[in-house]
């Protein structure tokens, strides 16, 4: 593979993320339902954690494990570090995702629909 | 320990010991309040020396306590009525709920002014014009009628005159490095043009609310007339002086020193000259005695302002003069009207009549101050108003003159119909079982009204001190010089002795007194309200015969288009206007989640927008 | 109207991140010796652990691994307080209707290759990829599993939370055992022994299958407090 | 010494792990063990913070890697002052509502507890860290206590307000975890110092991007205009001591994550318009918004946005005055909200709807209460002598040393609208006759709940009659702030971690 075709690669990546994230906006500006605001947020999490990954991206890269006989192969290897990350964020925007059922759950005992413009009892 | 500190431990312990023993013994609190008012009062007149002062940092500003000369004056006019008044709030809201919430207030607002005159700097002045404002506005409120309106309007007023005051203390801060007032004065006339302009404005506001200066007057009657009567004798006679005091400052301090002090004083004055004048006719037209005494005050406070801002020496002595006569007789007549109050349960002209027998000492004191109130020699009053006229007279304000004129002598109408109102006319059977207020409440009237006569015929006894502080103003030594210029008061400030003038004004005075007391009295024949026949026509028991009632009809009649132009409606809808636009700013709020989730959008895209400036 | 507003808004916004990532200075100006290649280096050299994405999590941001852990715990029992109801009593599952016996065969077939292939991939975190997240998570699908082929499938939830109280407490208390031994919070206090074996990486391993204990019962948990709710 | 910052984080952790296992023992403890943790905290927090000012910043390593590697905790004057003051305020909190819930469901309560501390130790997380990332998981472990806490009465509309705050969060967590990327991709570490310490070298279209993201990902917790939509839904409904724990603690945190970002982490010196713009236009909506407010609640949160706003503004002067006057705001703050929410959620208890217009004469009823909530607002409106007068004064007097006069002026004159609606209330609850129609029989405060108030109202006395108490703090802290090459020093030269 040659030059281009890498940075074709990342910037494919890259993009693809930036996408996902505007559809992701695009749902939870847009969309009356509250589950599809939290599809649309959980859109958001996943173009933004594949942004992460593709920051670490090198050319040729090799997972960040070492393997016997390949204890110097550091050079090659991908960033590890936003993968770590990104493990985190996972967990995190699951947990927050989790708490968002919750509470649509709970939206939908006492107003008995999930239309966000119905649900403004508070408001001003 | 100092004994400036220690004056204020008592009077903040005295304080909180007279609210904490009025859950526990009636007796005791009022033995405390007293007590709170009278120990500091007799420190402070004999242990504190001119001059004295404390110093001590906050917050690594430099602070200092001190009194002067000038503030001396005050003084007086704070620590006499305080105590004065009272003695007779102890008797006067005796029976009501919560006192030790009134005594706590009150004193903390006795403590707030003396703190006033004691500060040197701009921060210690403004923390205690602060409580003084807090504790006086749970007086207004204390008694919880139109709290909404009423209080909350006299908070406002005096927030924006004390911020106005705040921001013209923080800018001489970041202009001089230092807080004192004293620096601020030394300083001034080196200040860029805008700032000269600017402080001597704000600080003006603030000033002017206190002392219901004509824009910024419409707290005041409401106020005035809500507090009890007990703490309105305090409020209209030594708080709002607080606001001359500091506006004395401003004017001989900062407005005297720049070439554009002249507009200052010309415009200050002629508010001043409005104020007279509304608050005169306002007073004309009032059916109820507190507000009526409440526009008096405000028509009052206008003559001061007038003087202060002519700013001649004269013009200086004949406002703190009348400062201090008016805290004296209008504390009287406020004392008065809560008596008449409290013994009849209603202040309203319309309905009282006739108390002159059942209340003579207070018609006695009501009477001495509507005198000094109208300007009539040989009570104080006079010569305040003279030297007054004079000094506006003297410094060419020939268009001024005559508005002070005027109100001077509309002033009469609202005196006789005082008297009138409550003490003369016919006996009601209504009032018929009312009794002379008690002497704790009557002690404290004749005193003050005593007090008047006094300072009427000697002068000098008030003129000196106020001479001594004028002086600290950076006015030339008078020594009587000019009050010496008044024909009628050759040598009065100099020497207790009496001239033929002054023997024969007194001998008119007590002749007339002795008349009224003894030889006429004896032989008024009372007869009821009915007993009369007019025109050969005997009234029926239904009609009304209070004369009361509509009084000086054809004179507001006539100065109606005047009295049109009132101030309070621009107010309200300003309120209102900026209550409705408050209302739309918080629909942005609009309770929907997903436009939250917008703003966040727009807000990143606009911050994105201008990225670029957005560093540094 | 209000659509277009938004995609408007949104092709501004997308403009703003096109031009900062999609940039080619972007990757130009990059510092590529940041803190990853210590990260490499001390992998193996010090803590003797083959995966280093596994090294970073449960040691050099350890840290972060137990706040993510808390927020795990936070979301189980905010579930719980959340949906909690003043009548306490065990709902019906909103599922009613009844697997087929395929699913409910096939599922009791898979449920323990499923546990097994979990505790494997949470044992084994710190020599191929992996660990106890990913470990937790599969578990917590076999629970998944069973809970949807058995209507009648129950699991206590005191043991739930007991295990999951435990596994927290431990990872605290390994962190604090560290802080007494090694002077630092999370510090490795056992013998590292050699990269590539089961037992290497000292207390790496160790916590990774706390946290993989952890993660499983609350994602249990999560799934059973979800079933258990009547709409 | 004492002990270490790790355990200010690692304690409440595990105290959450164990409450549940503890609960099925004994009941009680689920109410006591925070109080005893929080307790705890304080006094460690405190005798840290008196080392720190004696000896030096404390830098923490974790796991035993220096600065750039592994994450570090840094206790410095300034993050030990929040620290302390947090660990603090959340006792309070403990204390007031120790007897929260005491009729209700044991799981209830546990929850409520649980929730509460880790809210506090989330906070502290916040403000004690030295990583970026590390900082993102606090604000996450913060954010998902706070809407478990806000939707905790079942009955009302909290769900509402726990969604909408949830919304904007995770929005937010996007944004800082865009901010965090931009970050890494282009200097290769998370750690605040060497960030600190390589900003120059980040081209500046990305160094002022990440800026961006960083200011929406905070500006959700930190309360900032367009991103506190959430906060007075949430502060109405979640129970009173969470307001005042939102309020006190977690807002404390937002802005400290805003201002040490704008501050060290992009290093940026002198005034900051962003910041006096953002903190302006926050202060005047909140405190407009405020004055129509027909919810004591409301009206309490609107008003604890408008004095962030002031926050941010006197942060954005830049100068050592600017900084002193925020820190004192927001000490002041963190002390007086709480003591609003603790009275006014009695006052709220007692009337039927919530509404401020059903709480006439409450003040004779329950004298302390009203008493309590009346000194919080004159404190709050900074009315001298309380303490909410100094800290105003020190903004005023920062913004005059910089001639921004019509900041001066706005302040002021918000000030006034925040006076008319506070003394609506204390009219209203003072001097209106008692209804029965529209409050309900008192419910007087327990004694803790007293003793709790009565601690803070001792505070704020004491701070407004002697300011000089909490002068020299504050200014520690504030020059602790404004010193980044210190900062970049401290954290990047420790080697191994203290021992003790």
């Amino acid at each position: 593979m040659n030059i281009e075709n890498i940075e074709i690669i990342r910037i494919g990546v890259y993009a693809t993320s930036i996408l996902l994230i505007l559809i992701g906006l695009y749902a939870v500006l847009t969309k009356k339902s509250l589950i599809k605001i939290i599809i649309g947020l959980s859109i958001i999490d996943g173009g933004i954690h594949l942004l992460l990954i593709g920051i670490g991206y090198i050319k040729n890269g090799t997972a960040p494990i070492f393997s016997p006989g390949f204890e110097n192969a550091s050079a090659q290897m991908v960033d590890p570090v936003p993968q770590a990350l990104v493990l985190t964020a996972i967990v995190i925007g699951f947990g927050v995702t989790a708490v968002a059922l919750a509470l649509i759950i709970r939206l939908y005992r006492h107003h008995n629909t999930l239309k966000i413009d119905e649900i403004k009892n508070l408001k001003w | 320990m100092e004994i400036i500190y220690l004056i204020f431990i008592l009077f903040l312990s005295g304080a909180i010991a007279t609210f904490l023993l009025g859950k526990v013994s009636k007796r005791l609190r009022d033995i405390a309040f007293i007590t709170t008012l009278v120990v500091p009062s007799v420190l402070f007149f004999t242990q504190i020396n001119i001059g004295q002062t404390v110093d001590f940092s906050v917050l690594g500003i430099h602070l200092s306590w001190g009194i002067t000369n000038f503030s001396y004056i005050f003084a007086y006019i704070v620590l006499g009525l305080g105590v004065l008044a009272g003695i007779y709030a102890v008797a006067a809201m005796k029976g009501k709920e919560n006192l030790g919430f009134f005594f706590f207030n009150y004193i903390l607002s006795i403590m707030a002014m003396m703190g006033i005159l004691f500060s040197r700097d701009l921060i210690s002045f403004f923390v205690f014009w602060e409580i003084m404002t807090w504790s006086s506005y749970l007086m207004v409120v204390f008694t919880g009628k139109d709290v909404q309106k009423v209080g909350i309007k006299y908070f406002i007023f005096s927030a924006i005159g004390a911020y106005a005051m705040l921001m013209a203390i923080v800018i001489t801060y970041s202009l001089t490095g230092s807080m004192m007032i004293s620096n601020l004065i030394f300083a001034f006339p080196d200040f860029e043009f805008g700032m000269q302009i600017l402080i001597p404005v704000l600080l003006l506001i603030g000033f002017g609310v206190k002392s219901a200066m004509m824009p910024l007057h419409v707290w005041a009657v409401g106020s005035y007339s809500h507090s009890p009567m007990a703490y309105t004798a305090v409020f209209s006679g030594a708080l709002s002086k607080m606001g001359i005091y500091g506006m004395i400052i401003v004017m001989a301090g900062l407005v005297s020193r720049i070439p554009e002090g002249y507009w200052f004083r010309e415009v200050i004055a002629w508010m001043g000259a409005i104020t007279a004048v509304g608050g005169t006719l306002w007073a004309v037209a009032q059916d109820d005695a507190k507000k009526m005494l409440a526009y008096s005050s405000v028509a009052q406070l206008g003559y001061i302002i007038i003087g202060i801002a002519i700013g001649t020496p004269l013009a200086m002595l004949a406002s703190l003069f009348m400062a201090i006569l008016h805290g004296m007789f209008k504390g009287t007549l406020f004392m008065a009207v809560g008596a008449i109050e409290k013994q009849t349960g209603t202040t309203n002209f319309t309905e009282v009549t006739g108390l002159i027998r059942k209340m003579p000492f207070t018609f006695l004191a009501s009477l001495m101050s509507i005198i000094a109130l109208a300007g009539i020699p040989p009570l104080g009053g006079f010569i305040g108003k003279w030297m007054l006229y004079e000094s506006v007279i003297g410094s060419n304000h020939y268009l001024l003159i005559i508005v002070i004129f005027f109100s001077s002598t509309a002033a009469f109408l609202y005196c006789y119909k005082f008297l009138f109102g409550f003490f003369l006319g016919q006996e009601e059977k209504e009032w018929a079982h009312v009794k002379e207020a008690p002497a704790m409440m009557v002690v404290p009237m004749v005193i003050l009204a005593i007090g008047t006569f006094i300072f009427g015929v000697f002068p000098g006894l008030i003129l000196n001190p106020i001479d001594a502080g004028l002086q600290e103003l950076g006015y030339a030594v008078t020594q009587g010089r000019y009050w010496e210029m008044s024909v009628l008061f050759n040598e009065w400030g100099d020497t207790v002795v009496l001239q033929p003038i002054l023997y024969t004004i007194l001998a008119v005075f007590v002749f007339f007194l002795a008349f009224v007391l003894t030889k006429n009295f004896k032989k008024t024949r009372y007869v009821s309200t009915k007993d009369i026949s007019s025109s050969g026509e005997i009234p029926k028991e239904h009609e009304n015969l209070t004369f009361s009632r509509g009084f000086f009809q054809p004179f507001l009649r006539s100065v109606e288009p005047l009295m049109r132009r009132k101030i309070d409606p621009y107010y309200n809808s300003f309120g209102r206007g900026m209550e409705a636009i408050f209302d739309f700013v918080r629909r942005i709020y609009t309770g929907n989640g997903q436009t939250y989730a917008l703003y966040v959008v727009v807000f990143a895209l606009l911050l994105l927008i201008f990225k670029d400036r957005l560093w540094g | 109207m209000k659509k277009t507003i938004v995609i408007l808004l949104l092709a501004a916004f997308g403009y703003f991140l096109a031009i900062t990532f999609l940039d080619p200075d972007f990757e130009k100006d990059r510092n590529r010796n940041g803190v990853k290649n210590v990260y490499l280096e001390k992998t193996v050299s010090e803590l003797k652990t083959a995966n280093t994405v596994t090294a970073i999590v449960v040691n050099f941001r350890g840290f972060d691994t137990l706040g993510e852990v808390t927020v795990l715990f936070l979301a189980a029992s905010a579930l719980g307080s959340i949906l909690f109801k003043k009548r306490h009593h065990v709902g019906e599952r909103s599922i009613t209707l009844p697997a087929s016996s395929i699913v409910s065969t096939g599922a009791k077939l898979l449920f323990p290759a499923i546990i097994l292939l979990g505790v494997y991939v949470f044992v084994h975190g710190h020599l191929t990829p992996g660990g106890g997240f990913q470990g937790g998570t599969i578990i917590a699908t076999g629970f998944l599993l069973m809970l949807i082929s058995y209507r009648n499938f129950s699991i206590s939830h005191n043991i739930l939370s007991v295990i999951e109280s435990l596994a927290g407490i431990l990872f605290v208390v390994i962190g604090l055992m560290g802080f007494i031994n090694g002077g630092t919070f999370l510090q490795n206090f056992m013998p590292t022994g050699t990269l590539n074996n089961l037992f290497s990486g000292g207390i790496i391993p160790i916590i990774y299958i706390l946290v993989g204990f952890k993660v499983a019962t609350e994602l249990t948990g999560l799934i059973y407090t979800i079933l258990h709710e009547k709409g | 010494m004492v002990g270490s910052p790790v355990l200010l984080i690692a304690i409440p952790l595990l105290a959450a792990f164990l409450i549940p296992l503890l609960g099925i023992f004994w009941k009680e403890l689920v109410r006591i063990i925070p109080g005893l943790v929080l307790g705890y905290l304080t006094i460690l927090s405190a005798s840290l913070y008196i080392d720190v000012l004696n000896t030096g910043t404390i830098v923490e390593t974790i796991a035993g890697w220096r600065a750039p590697w592994g994450i570090n905790l840094v206790f410095s004057p300034l993050t030990g002052f929040l620290a302390t003051l947090m660990t603090f305020i959340g006792f309070i909190i403990w204390l007031y509502s120790y007897r929260f819930k005491r009729n209700v469901e044991f799981e209830a309560a546990k929850k409520y507890f649980i929730f509460l501390m880790l809210l506090v130790a989330g906070s502290i997380g916040i403000v004690i860290t030295g990583d970026i990332f590390n900082q993102f998981v606090f604000i996450e472990i913060v954010g998902i206590s706070a809407y478990a806490l806000t939707a905790f009465y079942t009955g009302r509309n909290s769900a509402e307000a726990a969604f909408k705050y949830l919304i904007m969060g995770s929005l937010s967590a996007s944004a800082l975890l865009i901010a965090i990327i931009l970050i890494y991709s282009q200097l290769g570490t998370l750690n605040m110092a060497e960030i600190a310490a390589n900003i120059h070298n980040m081209p500046p279209q990305y160094r002022v991007t990440a800026m961006i993201f960083f200011i929406i990902g905070i500006g959700v917790e930190a309360e900032i205009f367009p991103l506190n939509g959430w906060a007075p839904d949430a502060y109405t409904e979640a129970p009173g001591p969470v307001g005042s724990a939102f309020a006190g603690i977690v807002v404390k945190a937002g802005i400290y994550a805003m201002v040490r970002m704008m501050f060290t982490l992009f290093d940026i010196s002198g005034p900051m318009q962003i910041l006096i713009i953002i903190g302006m236009i926050t202060l005047v909506v909140a405190e407009t918004s405020a004055l129509r407010q027909v919810q004591l609640k409301r009206m309490l949160a609107y008003s604890s946005i408008g004095q962030m706003g002031l926050v941010l503004v006197a942060f954005g002067m830049g100068t050592k005055a600017g900084v002193f006057a925020a820190l004192f705001l927001m000490l002041n703050h963190a002390i007086i909200k709480p003591l609003l929410f603790f009275s006014g959620s009695y006052l709220v208890f007692n009337s039927k709807e919530k509404n401020i217009s059903e709480m006439s004469g409450l003040g004779k009823l329950m004298p302390f209460t009203a008493a309590f909530f009346a000194l919080g607002s004159f404190a709050i409106v900074g009315l001298p002598p309380f303490a909410g007068f100094w800290s105003k004064l020190s903004v005023l007097t920062a913004a005059a040393n910089d001639g921004l006069l019509l900041i001066i002026a706005i302040v002021l004159l918000v000030s006034i609208v925040e006076i008319v609606y506070y003394f609506r209330v204390i009219n209203r609850i003072y001097f209106f006759k008692f209804d029965k129609a529209t409050s309900v029989v008192p419910h007087k405060p327990r004694v803790n709940a007293l003793i709790a108030m009565a601690i803070l109202a001792i505070l704020i006395l004491v701070i407004g009659f002697y300011p000089d108490s909490v002068s020299e703090i504050l200014n520690r802290a504030s020059e602790d702030l404004l010193n980044t090459p210190d900062y970049i020093k401290n954290v990047l030269s420790t080697g191994q971690s203290l021992t003790y």
